[in-house]
């Protein structure tokens, strides 16, 4: 909690105008459960923010009180600037992507697009010509008269999407949007997403549980973990420097090699090698830590530098990815490295290492980080 | 039936439709055919007398001496009885309206609502569909004689609504159930109340199980006879009374052409719940909705 | 929690759609129920007026070794009603759902269609096919196959008969309903796993179709042990229901708090099935089929 | 999924709570009748053949020719609305529970219970046109001392009806409902009074026996009957046209149409029995309840008229006691006489059903059932 309050100090990179949304303490219990634990959170208008976790983690529920579908059970939600707990969501000037998309079946697109406007009594005129706006900024100027059913589920997406833009709300809130979609259309809406919402500069809250998604679109991250905010910050700073275990295992594939802290920027590990590392300051001898090193951190053999740390291992595994090769380490005593070795304009990424080979891997110590 | 590859099938002469499986043991698609075949035919020959009796020129049940419409024009002729046909189609109409609106309700709560009291309401809407109707009729007629109430047009409606209800509310709640509430948020995301996201959005998209149901009660109503026997007083009769107090003292031809009149009217019903649907520019059919497997 | 007027979840306003079904249903088939189970108390006057009252004597008369077996008789043909209709509905539930194709729709269609010709008028047309001298006689004598004709009416058997036709349709539609939920590449694996077809039928499509079977049996003989119609217009003198003796308590005997005994005795018999099927019911609330629709 | 998917105990406990709270407030009810009084009016001035109305009548299926009532309709711009009963106690539970009909068709023995509720309306025979034809056998019946409150509309005797292509050696008893060549194919009259009165013949004691050791040996015989019986049923005409029976206890207008609707009608005879001839008949009377009083008088008027009396005799085939309806149903039997009625010839007080107890009703009611159910 600590932490992600300290982080919420810090400047948007996107420089934002003002603060688009602010939670604070706010906590949703239902009966004995509590699903969302005290938090605090401050958006700036403008930013891509990412709610990212895995499910059960209090991100849709947040998520829901932003929209007004969940009063907290404590805490004051500000939105741009205003309280906002007690306003309905058809008051409430934030839209909805929602993950079925909850597109109006007996209504054509074009009618989808015009729900908000028309409850909002917008004159006629006007409707027309903003609906075929959103319409052609999500590339469906042509499906205005077809109806939801006819629709593929990309198209789907792109209407729900139109649909909550149209009304130009202060913040759009997406709920796991392209969770419904396969790998190569999700890719290619996660590039117009980020596209359109540079286009209209509105604030985007984005839950998901796909750390790839949350990496590549947003400003800022949020990790959430049992209904608490385990880290917020920019992609590469939660990628690159997790402040906890969860953070690194949730965030990539991260090798966790337990170890004894023997004293300043010294670990014992379950080998009995000691390894160089950056021991955090409140960390004391003694102490149980795990070390995180990314795999694609990890060189083997002819390719360990100078200054790196070093141990010998048997290759257990190797799986062809293609592009890369993911080698799994024994390093003894049931310790895994995981190691992702890349194809290289000389070699394939497959054929260098055999599984029962005795090799050398390496990491530089930078590299390696140390959580409690 | 999903997931069935298409294997190849042994015998020819299914050459007309394409067999999808194998054929031995129980799952032989041609014995269930002509099994089916059977069981079609036990239930339509009685359909087919009745309907073919109704033309018949002289008054037996035998044999068919020649084709006459004068037990249609008998039927036709006798004020009364035409009035019992209206009697019945104005309390099936009424009783669709009202049952359908009340069930719709019914459902959405049961479906939406999470009080303390909706397991009971759960449990309390399922009684009817399991009580004989025997016992329905005659705890409606309880019920009237005790409040006073002179059996009438309006006792049997009644008693046709209170069982109509629940049938409204399996069928709607079924739909209701499998579409989530994302849809009516999302309608109140966009600006409308709950009781726009209900008028707006919600019963739009039942639509097309709340015509069914409707129609469903409709031809129910039209063609109950216990219920009805139970409650009618004063008031011209409904058909179904008509022809139970015909039948158990001798029976003329008429009674084949008010029957075979009576399935068309029920026909009507049925097949408008089928096909409505897709005039509101739906998919799926209203045979899907009833048996509950849309999507 | 703060009172919130626009809380969607609020439980206020989804629990008024609960209040007009709630309430009719309360008054005008609660309440009634109750009226029957305390006229079944009652006595009848000296005018044949019922009249409300604290007697056993109608239990007494009612558990009489007398009708005790008019009873036992109603729930042996309800289950030999609900047996045939599961041995008539099932194969042609599992035809249509696993090789109706695109005629599915129609298929079913068709089963529906006599269901929708009046009750009554259905059975009499069996009374008038069935009988010594209709159609069916006749044809069997045309044929050769019997010379003095075969009593077919006025028999248990047509009793039963004229109970399967008037409800078979609720035994196929919530199977068919379970038939087509379950995934077709089930029975493809467990042709791998069990070989046999009779075995993965035993061992696969059974058990993934029970609640539809279960449902379907239910909603077979329930109504069945009520019906009076059929035993009326296709029984003979050893065919009396339950149903018939309740009715003419009613109708014909002028004795209503008797008939209102007779009436919750039968309800109890049935309540065993009743409570079971409302659980599984509630369990499937998802289904509307399984749940009773038609 | 927003429903709760298991129902346990306390649930249903819960949905039962309502109930069982309706179950206490029940206990007021304790000697409370069922039906509420009818209101009645307080005139009881007799009544005036005058159109004031349209009128509902509630009768017996078909048992009418519609075209009566049409032409009715026609002549005096009134509507004639009918109604149908399957059993007269039916009808008096319909009439208790505030039904409104302006004419209904009882027994002389429901008339006089009627009459003794002060259910009937009181008219002047003298005021109708046609009342001059009635039978003398219907001046000043028990059930209607002062000949004030009912019309006769049919009568008939209750015999036996049986195929004679089939069936030999009848004798003309009632023990011929146990003749060896109608086993199997014997049908009893699904009528308490009919089945238990034809058992008390048989033994010889009153039509109207309500001492229960002769009832006890009464039903006994009705049991011993059974075993012969394919069926009790009041569809004797369908029963006899369809071949399903061959010997039917039977009322003699069920015959006529019977040999009416078959190819052979030769091969149907009727006969009514040496141990006595129940006779029964429908009568017209007029609700207190009626709404139309005038014009159901009028209406009764109207179909004892003797054009329309032998119109209505040659389509529901049973005889009327009206000038008209004798002649036209002796026209309708004239080769089989034995389904002719002589009411003259029964003399007084012939074989009436009466149970004017309704201890002795409740009796006759419970043997019935007894014998039903086992």
């Amino acid at each position: 909690m600590e932490q992600a309050t300290v982080n919420e100090t810090q400047p948007s990179p996107e420089g934002g105008n003002g603060e688009a949304i602010r939670l604070e303490g706010v906590t949703k219990r239902f009966g004995d459960f509590t699903a969302v634990d005290a938090i605090d959170l401050s958006i700036p208008r403008g930013e891509f923010f990412s709610l990212l976790g895995p499910s059960g983690c209090g991100k849709t529920t947040t998520l829901r009180m932003l929209a007004g579908f969940e009063v907290p059970s404590e805490g004051r939600i500000l939105l741009e600037g205003e309280p906002v707990e007690d306003v309905p969501p058809y008051r409430r000037n934030v839209n909805m992507v929602f993950q079925s998309y909850a597109l109006f079946g007996h209504l054509d697109v074009a009618d989808n697009v015009a729900f908000g406007l028309k409850r909002r009594k917008v004159p006629k005129d006007e409707i027309g010509r903003r609906v075929d706006e959103a319409l052609e900024l999500v590339s469906l100027g042509s499906r205005a008269k077809s109806r939801p059913s006819e629709l593929s589920g990309g198209q789907r997406q792109r209407v729900a999407l139109a649909r909550a833009l149209v009304n130009r709300p202060a913040v759009l809130l997406l709920d796991e949007p392209l969770g419904a979609l396969d790998l190569k259309l999700r890719r290619q809406m996660q590039v117009e997403l980020k596209q359109i919402q540079r286009e209209v500069g509105i604030t985007f809250v984005y839950v998901t549980h796909d750390q790839e998604e949350a990496l590549s679109m947003s400003d800022r991250i949020a990790v959430m973990s049992d209904g608490r905010i385990a880290q917020c910050g920019a992609p590469e700073e939660v990628y690159e420097h997790p402040n906890e275990e969860f953070v690194a295992g949730f965030i990539g594939i991260s090798n966790m090699i337990e170890g004894v802290v023997e004293g300043p920027g010294s670990v014992k590990i379950g080998t009995g090698k000691r390894i160089q590392a950056p021991v955090p300051a409140d960390c004391d001898a003694g102490d149980t830590v795990q070390l995180s090193v990314r795999p694609e951190k990890i060189a083997i053999d002819e390719e360990i530098e100078a200054g790196m740390i070093e141990m010998t291992g048997r290759v257990v595994s190797r799986i062809y990815h293609g592009v890369n090769t993911q080698i799994t380490v024994e390093l003894g005593q049931g310790a895994h490295l995981v190691a992702l070795e890349q194809a290289t304009y000389t070699a394939s990424a497959d054929d260098r290492w055999e599984e029962g080979m005795e090799v050398r891997v390496g990491w530089h110590p930078e590299n390696c980080l140390v959580l409690r | 039936m999903t997931g069935v590859p298409p294997t190849t099938v042994g015998s020819g002469p299914l050459g007309k439709r394409k067999a999808k499986a194998r054929e031995d043991g129980f799952d032989r698609p041609r014995f269930l055919r002509v099994y089916s075949w059977f069981v079609y035919l036990y239930l339509f020959i009685p359909i087919a007398v009745v309907v073919i009796f109704s033309f018949n020129s002289v008054k037996s049940l035998q044999s068919f001496q020649g084709f006459s419409l004068q037990w249609y024009d008998e039927f036709l002729s006798d004020p009364t009885l035409r009035e019992s046909l209206f009697v019945s189609l104005r309390i099936a109409l009424i009783t669709m309206i009202i049952a359908t609106i009340i069930g719709t309700m019914l459902a959405i709560g049961l479906v939406r609502a999470k009080t303390r009291w909706s397991p009971a309401a759960n449990v309390l809407m399922l009684i009817p569909l399991v009580t004989p109707e025997i016992v329905a009729g005659i705890s409606a007629l309880l019920i009237f004689s005790q409040l006073g109430i002179q059996l009438s047009f309006w006792t049997i409606v009644i008693a046709h609504i209170t069982f109509s209800i629940s049938y409204v509310t399996v069928v709607v709640r079924g739909r209701l159930a499998s579409m989530g509430d994302e849809v009516e948020q999302a309608a109140m995301d966009l600006g409308a109340t709950r009781l726009q996201a209900v008028r707006l959005v919600l019963v739009p998209e039942l639509w097309p199980a709340i015509v069914a149901a409707g129609l469903l009660t409709f031809a129910l109503s039209f063609d109950d006879f216990v219920l009805s026997f139970f409650t009618t007083g004063e008031d011209i009769q409904p058909l179904p009374v008509r022809i139970w107090s015909a039948i158990r003292f001798g029976v003329s031809p008429t009674i084949n052409a008010i029957g075979t009149l009576m399935m068309v009217v029920s026909l009507t019903a049925v097949v408008a719940a089928v096909l409505l649907p897709r005039f509101f520019g739906r998919k799926e059919s209203g045979i899907k909705v009833l048996t509950g497997q849309e999507e | 929690m703060p009172g919130v007027a626009g809380d969607v979840s609020s439980k206020g306003f989804w629990s008024r759609f609960l209040l007009p079904g709630g309430v009719w249903l309360l008054l005008l088939f609660v309440v009634p129920i109750c009226l029957v189970l305390a006229l079944s108390f009652g006595y009848t006057d000296d005018l044949g007026r019922a009249v409300y009252s604290f007697g056993l004597e109608n239990y007494q008369d009612a558990f009489d070794p007398l009708y005790i077996p008019v009873l036992l008789r109603s729930i042996g043909f309800a289950v030999a009603t609900a047996a045939f209709c599961l041995l008539l509905g099932y194969p042609i539930a599992y035809y249509i759902a696993r090789y109706g194709g695109r005629r599915k729709h129609i298929l079913i269609a068709l089963l529906v269609i006599p269901f929708f010709v009046n009750y009554l008028v259905r059975t009499y047309a069996w009374v008038a096919l069935l009988a010594d001298e209709g159609l069916v006689n006749s044809a069997l004598k045309d044929l050769g196959l019997t010379e003095t004709g075969i009593q077919f009416v006025n028999t248990p058997y047509a009793v039963v008969g004229g109970l399967v036709y008037g409800y078979l349709v609720f035994m196929i539609l919530p199977i068919y309903a379970s038939l087509e939920r379950m995934d077709g590449s089930l029975i493809e694996a467990g042709k791998d796993l069990f070989g046999t077809p009779s075995r993965v039928f035993m061992h696969v499509t059974l058990p993934q179709t029970k609640q539809g079977i279960l449902a379907g049996c239910v909603l077979v003989f329930l109504p069945a042990v009520g019906d009076f119609v059929s035993a009326q217009l296709l029984g003979g003198p050893d065919t009396y229901m339950v149903g018939n003796l309740i009715q003419d308590q009613f109708f014909a005997a002028s004795n209503w708090p008797f008939g209102s005994a007779l009436t919750v005795v039968m309800m109890l018999f049935l309540s065993i099935w009743m409570l079971g099927y409302l659980r599984s019911a509630a369990r499937e609330a998802r289904d509307p089929v399984a749940a009773g629709g038609v | 999924m927003t429903l709760d998917p298991r129902l346990n105990r306390r649930q249903l406990l819960r949905a039962g709570a309502g109930g069982a709270l309706g179950l206490y407030g029940l206990g007021a009810l304790n000697g409370c009748t069922v039906e509420r009084p009818i209101d009645k009016p307080e005139s009881t001035a007799a009544i005036k053949p005058e159109i004031d109305g349209d009128i509902l009548i509630y009768n017996w299926a078909q048992y009418m020719d519609p075209d009566i009532k049409k032409r009715f309709s026609e002549k005096y711009g009134v509507e004639v609305n009918e109604v149908n009963f399957d059993n007269l106690e039916a009808m008096v539970t319909k009439l208790r529970a505030g039904g409104r009909y302006d004419i209904i068709w009882p027994t002389p023995e429901y008339a006089y219970r009627l009459n003794q509720e002060g259910l009937l309306h009181r008219f002047n025979r003298d005021s109708l046109n046609n009342a001059k034809g009635i039978s003398s056998f219907y001046d000043k019946g028990w059930w209607d001392p002062d000949s004030e409150l009912s019309i006769p509309y049919t009568y008939y005797t209750t015999g036996i009806a049986w195929r004679n292509d089939v069936v030999s050696g009848m004798t003309g008893s009632w023990n011929d409902l146990t003749n060896p060549d109608g086993a199997g194919k014997m049908f009893i009259l699904d009528d308490f009074q009919e089945a238990i009165g034809e058992a008390n013949l048989i033994n010889g004691w009153d039509l109207n026996t309500a001492d229960p050791n002769e009832l006890e040996i009464s039903k006994q015989t009705l049991l011993d009957q059974k075993e012969y019986a394919r069926g009790i049923s009041t569809n004797s005409t369908a029963n006899l046209v369809n071949g399903t029976a061959v010997i039917h206890q039977a009322w003699n207008g069920d015959i006529v149409n019977v040999r009416n609707q078959v190819d052979n009608p030769e091969d149907f005879s009727y006969e009514t029995c040496e141990e006595g001839v129940p006779v029964g008949t429908d009568l017209m009377c007029i609700p207190i309840t009626a709404r139309a009083p005038g014009t159901a008088l009028k209406f009764i008027d109207w179909v004892i008229q003797p054009d329309n009396a032998a119109q209505n005799v040659m389509w529901n085939g049973y005889p009327q006691p009206v000038e008209g309806g004798k002649e036209a149903f002796a026209s309708l039997v004239k080769d089989e006489p034995s389904i002719d009625v002589k009411l003259e010839a029964l003399g007084d007080g012939g074989m009436e059903y009466r149970l004017d107890d309704p201890d002795d009703r409740a009796l006759w009611n419970q043997t019935w059932t007894e014998v039903k159910a086992s």
